[in-house]
């Protein structure tokens, strides 16, 4: 594919986003029968799939840890989720994701609670199409919040990035791939703490707190969707109207 | 791979099968519900995710260009592989496919190939130097049992959602899929045989057959698992009960 | 090489042999010194080799079940056992066979009878001409007897198939190839049990039951040779004589 | 991968860092000692040792001939690999790189390749054929912390000090190097935050913020690390630490 | 890897090595029964197999096309690659080739590579493009000590044994063999050398010194192996030793 | 590179050695903070630097050995130290290197007074010109002594060979690319024992006198300087000139 002479067009994206504009958010909580937790999210075009098993003892043993729980998070991409067929397994690009998301999320877990136990996510990107490492994020605190673990709080994902110049929330593919800088994030909401920081590309100082305002607003509208999610699976809808 | 079972549920199992019925209230010979969804991916040229009562199996085919086989230059070349995601049981480990996962795969890919489904001798580009790879992923994403017979269905389906590749070379009207063989699987519970069973009837299954056919009846593949053994009468009765379930199946693709 | 226009001339196959006969069948037990039992087994151009070791410690100790033994199985093609030469190491097909070998030899061993232990068993294909998983079955179930590993049955193994349109036993590599059907079985022959069946290519509903008659027909004489091999070993000629 | 540390060694530090001091009498903004030896590998089209206080790097660069990537042909290649040798640490194994090397070697990568130090179009030989392969090999050699800021200083370093390859197709007079990225990592240990953190400070800090700027202050890769979390306080702080520290460091590459 | 060996076992052998004498009432510098049977594989180009005592290695040699090294354009390929296969001894696991394969793979491709016993000149089809590849793979069967040497005389026997390849590029009347080198491998017992160990006098020695000789005495590989050490004066007799029994080695080849 | 016509001219080498001539030889023993004990070799061209930990526990547990600590050797090769880029990790020739140095080492260890622990040496080659195993040896003697262990001896390393001919003593690289004959060899010093010998080329039985005559010399010198290097470490300059 060409790159377009331009990425932002009147002040529109190539699928009519304003900058500061979400794509299409759907989240939906306990999707799987034989997981402990799961959700599945959709952002514009990324389908995102993620279950939670545990707490449950550690295998191999010599892993456990004696005071807390170990989380174990795995990033995988589908072979059909991208453009060009990827070959099945981790590579190194999925091993460093699998790392930060886990990092992630731990600041919103009571780890200590299960000493020698473990809890494990498995994000699967089902399709891809830029910001699947936050989506992933969103979707994995939903499923550990489905499963029934303790948290301080949900961790919210998002990506903003700089493309034309512009400032924008949530790239897409083309913005990702032909912009100037890509950053995402994620972020405990309530209190608003950040739990994963990435970003290459170019940011002047002052592009890059336009960035983070930017990030924060994202980040938000996400969570809005998350609690929707956890709301519509375990309060029937009858006695939320009320 | 087998998961442990309580004594009591193994008992509970069999003592139903000798009486003819099940533990969700099937009949031996009828499957549970079948949905089949075509088109779910984007990314890839062909997709569908078929549920089979709870189990959830999603195939994506992808075409590439492909350099084709030394002893078969003129013909498109099929790969066929399985991931037992650890997202779909507490049992799968993430990791390279264990030889559940390739058995699965090879089983799916010997009922496609052998069935001559698809018109390979149609994929050919340049003769001995490039051909269409038609590249079958199965993704196992909830497993309640008889993922073999899933997977034959989510393959076939999606076989039969490909839309042709975006490539100035690729010149056919549409994909040269022409037919729909179908896998059925026959468990033996102490003696008794049943179709498509679910996670805790295979649990307790001594051995299984899978038989798959074509529309006129024909067997394009077989295959027996499990640690137990088969006579001669409940291989024929298999295939009977493969022929009736497998036409059911072949509507809902 | 090239498909010769026929393979089956005036009811005879390309070596000469007719639909439901059996290639040239050799079993020799006890020929390994280190392993617990052995058994080689030449069946037209095949070469095997079988070598037996247990019932012994499982290590490691974490695959240990707590009530019966374990039986694993490797089948292995040497490098040199092929036309062109075979990279060492399992592939794909060697670890799919290797699984149904297993399952066809497990119905008749008593594994109940030792927790917590392993039994090995590893095939070597020497020289390989079509039929090579049921001939290491026959050699196996040899081998397993000449360790001494108490059994219900022999487990004996033979292909059955068709080419150009008649059901045949024991395809050679030109009949595997070119042919239009391949059928391994594995049969505990006292009682007729199926405890390996397999099948691809394409079989009406009738030629499946007369390739299963002809199946149990080859079966008998494998077990017959089995016999005899078995016997040659432990009872001494002049005694047999008697 | 942390070690065990003890809780009064842990106490120690936080205690020290709640007054502004550190371990070795350093100020929170105080980077240890930089020494940069240049050419030290004569195999090595460049190459560098960096010492960061007790901390070892060794860079080795080659340059070979490679194959472009299909959506960039006429691009030369580059790429980095980290070696947390067992030498270095009795927590390294040997083994492929773990996920902290592949960490580490992927965020020297984004650092080198974002701030396009490298004039990568330069190392096209024939398009879509042959270009030029910039293989960057981090090799850790002891590691007393800090292992990011100085793989990236010897990385530097090793590219500002290559020789050409004695190649008939190289043909620029020097390697097209143009830019000095550094990165700064900056520890928060118990809200505290301090830069270039000794490996026991690493041990206690609760996370980790690398920002790789460049000669203008422009931000050109980022890295979060650690099971902690920042407030947007701390970033912007950070990033001040890091413009300021990585002009120091810039003087020594 | 050694396999334990019980006290009493130990001082039995060592006790007898003292006297000049063994288990198997050998003297020090006698050979075991070496049986060598060519051509046992008819899908190999070359095979053999070679008893030595209980001890049993069959050899298959392939000859392929292949890609010459850059930097020998006009020579063939030599590859030997050796199996430990689980068959041969409870202590040998399946999977990748450890460091015992690997070094007796290394140690037969320096004698038959040393030695020029091939002419791997005369293996070159089309400079720098196409050569003959002679894949030599090594196949331990049955292990009582000694697979050094053992593996060497099977290799040279199955390389004497191939008939060229049915190939239109193969040009050459036979293939071109010309020498028979022979290692011997002298183990050192509390101090006794003594040739052509058994397992368990392999299971108690100290060192052993694999020393390979042409016709003419002429040495083309050596190999010190064990946890110990040799003097100056055991070096230079197990040279001698390895002279008469190589001689006697090579007339059964 | 070609091939010079000769490899020796008027008795001297390409690099204005005679024969029985050592390259400069450097060694620095303590080089390294983390590791337990460390030793930096040059050899000429060659760099090697070597660091020991131990004796410390065993991991995995089940390779303790109850009456011994177990010795492990890792020889490998720096991307960077040959003229072709090497790929990293084990390849089969440092494996097979990585056990002969292990043998090597393991006479000069008292390995009984630690059961179970294990004894780590690796030796990384960061630049190479032919001997690296022989100088990766003489290294990490060094670099034992430097951790405290107790050995009976050191170990020193050297290679010789032959070219043009000529017996040589350290071969270089062109040397041993062209030469006729190469010879490692890794000796006890002090009673003049074998610990490390291979061979690859051609030796008739008296050039095979001859260059274990060279050996032994070369092993002189390759002492003295392993000898000097402790001393420069552990007594202070001052003192030793009293």
């Amino acid at each position: 594919m060409e790159r377009p002479e331009r990425l932002i067009v009147d002040g529109r994206r190539l699928d009519g986003r304003r900058p500061d504009e979400l794509r299409p958010l759907q989240i939906k909580a306990g999707v799987l029968k034989r997981a402990d937790g799961s959700a599945y999210v959709e952002l514009g075009k990324n389908k995102v799939l993620v279950a939670v098993y545990g707490p449950k003892e550690m295998h191999p043993r010599h892993l456990q840890q004696s005071d807390v729980a170990v989380l174990r998070c795995r990033y995988n991409m589908a072979p059909f989720s991208v453009e060009e067929r990827k070959r099945p397994g981790p590579d190194r690009r999925s091993i460093e994701i699998s790392k930060v998301v886990r990092e992630a999320l731990e600041p919103v877990l009571f780890l200590h609670l299960y000493p020698r136990a473990a809890i494990d996510v498995f994000i699967e990107i089902l399709q891809a199409d830029a910001g699947t490492r936050t989506t992933g994020i969103t979707a994995a605190a939903v499923a550990l919040a489905d499963a029934g673990i303790p948290m301080r709080d949900l961790v919210a994902g998002i990506s903003v990035g700089k493309a034309d110049g512009t400032v924008l929330l949530d790239l897409m593919k083309e913005e990702d791939q032909w912009g100037e800088a890509d950053m995402p994030i994620a972020v405990m909401p309530r209190r608003k703490l950040v739990t994963l920081l990435q970003m290459d590309g170019n940011f002047t100082p002052d592009e890059f707190r336009q960035a983070l305002d930017l990030a924060f607003k994202g980040i938000e509208r996400v969570y809005e969707a998350q609690k929707r999610a956890l709301r519509e699976k375990y309060v029937p809808a009858s006695e939320e109207e009320r | 791979m087998k998961e442990m079972v309580s004594s009591v549920k193994r008992d509970y199992i069999v003592n139903l099968a000798s009486q003819g019925k099940r533990l969700d209230g099937r009949t031996l010979d009828q499957l549970r519900e079948i949905e089949v969804r075509r088109g779910v991916i984007g990314t890839a040229q062909g997709s569908a995710l078929v549920k089979l009562g709870n189990t959830q199996v999603m195939v994506g085919v992808k075409i590439e260009h492909g350099e084709p086989f030394p002893d078969t230059p003129t013909s498109g070349i099929l790969v066929v592989n399985a991931e037992l995601l650890p997202l779909a049981s507490p049992l799968f480990e993430p990791g390279p496919p264990n030889e559940d996962a390739i058995e699965l795969a090879r089983v799916v890919d010997r009922t496609i190939r052998e069935s001559q489904a698809i018109d390979l001798e149609k994929l050919c580009i340049k003769e001995g130097e490039d051909v269409w790879a038609v590249f079958i992923d199965i993704y196992v994403l909830d497993h309640d049992g008889n993922l073999i017979d899933s997977s034959v269905m989510a393959s076939v389906a999606a076989l039969h959602d490909i839309k042709p590749p975006k490539d100035p070379e690729w010149t056919l009207p549409t994909f040269p899929i022409r037919r729909k063989p179908v896998a059925v699987t026959v468990a033996k519970v102490n003696g008794v045989l049943m179709v498509d069973a679910g996670l805790e009837e295979e649990n307790v299954m001594d051995a299984r057959l899978t038989i798959s056919t074509l529309e006129d009846g024909t067997i394009c593949a077989m295959q027996k698992g499990g640690s137990g053994f088969l006579e001669r009468r409940e291989i024929e009765e298999a295939y009977e009960l493969a022929r009736k379930c497998g036409e059911e199946i072949r509507k809902k693709l």
